[in-house]
């Protein structure tokens, strides 16, 4: 039996979550509705502390403190410039149709439930599976190792996701500019000033964490990505010779990598992914700063949300109009 | 029982009412920057005592440096967007409190 | 010892139980960002009495990130609301 | 009463809740929104399930959340990216025929 506090801190939390999700759902307002969604995935990240995931909690953090919620705000703002600040309320339902999906969502949750029940507690997992190989693993973390090597696969893909999402968005529409008018003040850039190496220095420290405790590229990168957004937000942006060619050769490097370190596999008679066992740890160290840089990038560049023009730099700066409202 | 643990919770205990404070500002200030007021006592003090507590039951020094740099950043930014928020407050043309208004 | 550390990481949860209601009733959108930012805190705080009273001090690490990042959404927010809030937000306003 | 139980039966009312969300509404950032909250729900209760095996907790759950995790932000950075654009092209940010504010 857990000690009494901490049972009442695992009901509590739930508790919150359900509700600020709940809450974030059903406010009328949509920037109440956004806030709400960021206090939700703050507190996401304790549940999954409590559930012993430690990689998962640092990823929740980084991305979810910093990147989602800029995201969703930048977002906000755009939408509500082009399409004005309505209130919306859900949609209004016949008695019949609100009866009907109500119970048929409380039926999923009773199954779901009752099936969770029935679920055998299978001893183990495949965790003594991934402890037994994960000498030849090049890393002494597990997580790590699964990620960049017993299922380097997925992470290949996920890179490409990425990628793919970074091309959606591009293809979409032109940079906006980041702020309506840069914020001059004087206190955020000397903020700046102090996180951003301080930024820099901790996603290297995740970054090197992650070979043999919790840590890795994808927290390394968010962290990044946070740093280059508050760059963002006191104005700063890419000069445009800076924009073409070279920020797409940066984006697309760390794919580029991983694909071919998982190419040298079949290259050399084993199969796809299947690390030389002599330079695995080299490999793997590689691909792993070559994919925080890229991903970095990535995330930043969906901020934005628009593609480079050539002529202008990236983010373009705020348009002299707004300047002139500017006090 | 020795010193250190009891220092340690009497740190803690005494972080304990700072958090208090804290919320309850939040709660009953009549505007923003009273609020703000209150948010950075928690921050501040009540992270601060922790972090101290913390680092007395530290094994090593390493952990106790790991703790005072958390603090040293919250400390930073909370204080960066206190400042931040006010200034979008009070350029939003919404006065401080004054008295029964 | 870790009694003491898992009962004030209860005591801190509560109090940001106490803190949504500011997020429910907070007038204006500045007082919303407000609560979010002590939650980031209080979250921090947390975290480190769990770190301390399950004695791994990994935990330590999701804490420096909730601290390194606490600011970036906040300003995103500061940056969204410049001088352009809208007369709503006034009216807003006098219901504190 | 185990912590795993609790945290996946909260796991499956997210998910339900976000189901909801993505059908009640019709304001598109709602329904992104909800697309989040449902799969932290999924997330949660996977992590959770996985928790229930005694000893240390198994690697290839985490490694497939936290790819989730990086996918999730993907998939929203792109549907945000495509209302932005609707709400600009048309000044409307619902995707039903009906004009009423949705």
């Amino acid at each position: 039996m857990t000690p009494g506090p901490l049972l009442l801190f695992d009901l509590l939390l739930p508790a919150v979550l359900l509700w600020l999700a709940w809450r974030s759902l059903t406010s009328s307002d949509l920037f109440r509705a956004v806030i709400l969604f960021i206090a939700f995935n703050l507190l996401l990240a304790l549940a999954w502390v409590r559930l012993e995931a430690p990689d998962v909690a640092l990823a929740e953090a980084a991305i979810g403190a910093g990147v989602t919620g800029t995201l969703l705000l930048a977002a906000l703002t755009r939408i509500e410039s082009a399409a004005g600040r309505r209130l919306s309320r859900p949609a209004r339902w016949r008695p019949a149709a609100l009866v009907l999906t109500g119970t048929a969502l409380l039926a999923a949750a009773a199954g779901l439930l009752w099936s969770l029940r029935l679920l055998p507690t299978m001893p183990g997992g495949l965790g003594p599976l991934v402890d037994r190989h994960l000498a030849e693993s090049g890393v002494d973390h597990p997580v790590t190792a699964v990620l960049l090597n017993f299922r380097g696969y997925d992470t290949l893909l996920e890179v490409a996701v990425l990628l793919l999402a970074v091309i959606a968005i591009w293809c979409l529409d032109e940079a906006v500019p980041f702020l309506q008018q840069p914020l001059e003040s004087p206190l955020l850039t000397g903020f700046n000033r102090m996180m951003l190496p301080i930024l820099l220095l901790s996603a290297g420290y995740l970054l090197w964490l992650g070979s043999h405790a919790p840590g890795g590229a994808f927290q390394a990168a968010s962290l990044l990505a946070a740093g280059l957004l508050l760059a963002l937000f006191s104005g700063a942006s890419l000069p445009a010779q800076w924009s073409g060619l070279p920020l797409r050769l940066l984006l697309v490097l760390g794919f580029l990598a991983f694909l071919a370190a998982a190419i040298i596999g079949p290259l050399t008679g084993r199969a796809l992914l299947h690390y030389p066992p002599a330079w695995v740890k080299p490999l793997i160290l590689l691909v792993e700063w070559l994919l925080t840089l890229s991903i970095a990038l990535i995330l930043t560049a969906t901020v934005i949300g628009g593609r480079p023009t050539g002529s202008r730099p990236y983010p373009p700066p705020a348009s002299p109009a707004a300047e002139g409202r500017q006090r | 029982m020795d010193p250190r643990d009891i220092l340690s919770i009497v740190f803690l205990l005494a972080a304990a009412p700072f958090f208090l404070a804290g919320t309850i500002g939040l709660l009953r200030f009549p505007d923003v920057f009273c609020r703000l007021h209150a948010l950075t006592k928690a921050d501040n003090l009540g992270l601060g005592l922790i972090v101290i507590a913390l680092a007395l039951q530290a094994d090593t020094w390493l952990q106790s440096a790991r703790l005072l740099l958390i603090w040293l950043l919250v400390m930073l930014s909370g204080a960066t967007v206190a400042h931040l928020i006010a200034r979008t407050a009070l350029r939003a043309g919404r006065k401080p409190w004054s008295g029964r208004s | 010892m870790t009694e003491l550390c898992l009962g004030l990481a209860l005591f801190l949860l509560v109090t940001i139980v106490l803190g949504l209601i500011r997020i429910r009733r907070g007038p204006s959108d500045a007082d919303r960002m407000l609560s979010a930012q002590l939650f980031g805190t209080t979250g921090v705080a947390i975290l480190l009495l769990l770190g301390q009273a399950t004695d791994r001090t990994f935990w330590w690490d999701v804490a420096l990130v909730f601290a390194l990042l606490s600011a970036v959404t906040a300003i995103a927010f500061v940056s969204r609301n410049e001088p352009s809030e809208t007369a709503q937000q006034q009216r807003d306003d006098h219901g504190s | 009463m185990s912590v795993p139980l609790i945290y996946t039966a909260a796991g499956i009312f997210l998910f339900l809740l976000g189901t909801y969300g993505l059908v009640a509404y019709a304001h598109l950032l709602r329904k992104i929104l909800a697309a989040n909250i449902m799969g932290s729900g999924v997330f949660m209760a996977f992590i959770a399930v996985a928790g229930r095996t005694p000893g240390a907790p198994d690697p290839v759950p985490h490694a497939m959340v936290l790819t989730g995790i990086v996918v999730t932000v993907a998939f929203t950075s792109v549907a945000l990216a495509l209302a932005v654009r609707i709400a600009r092209t048309s000044s409307r940010v619902h995707l039903s025929g009906r004009d009423e504010e949705q």
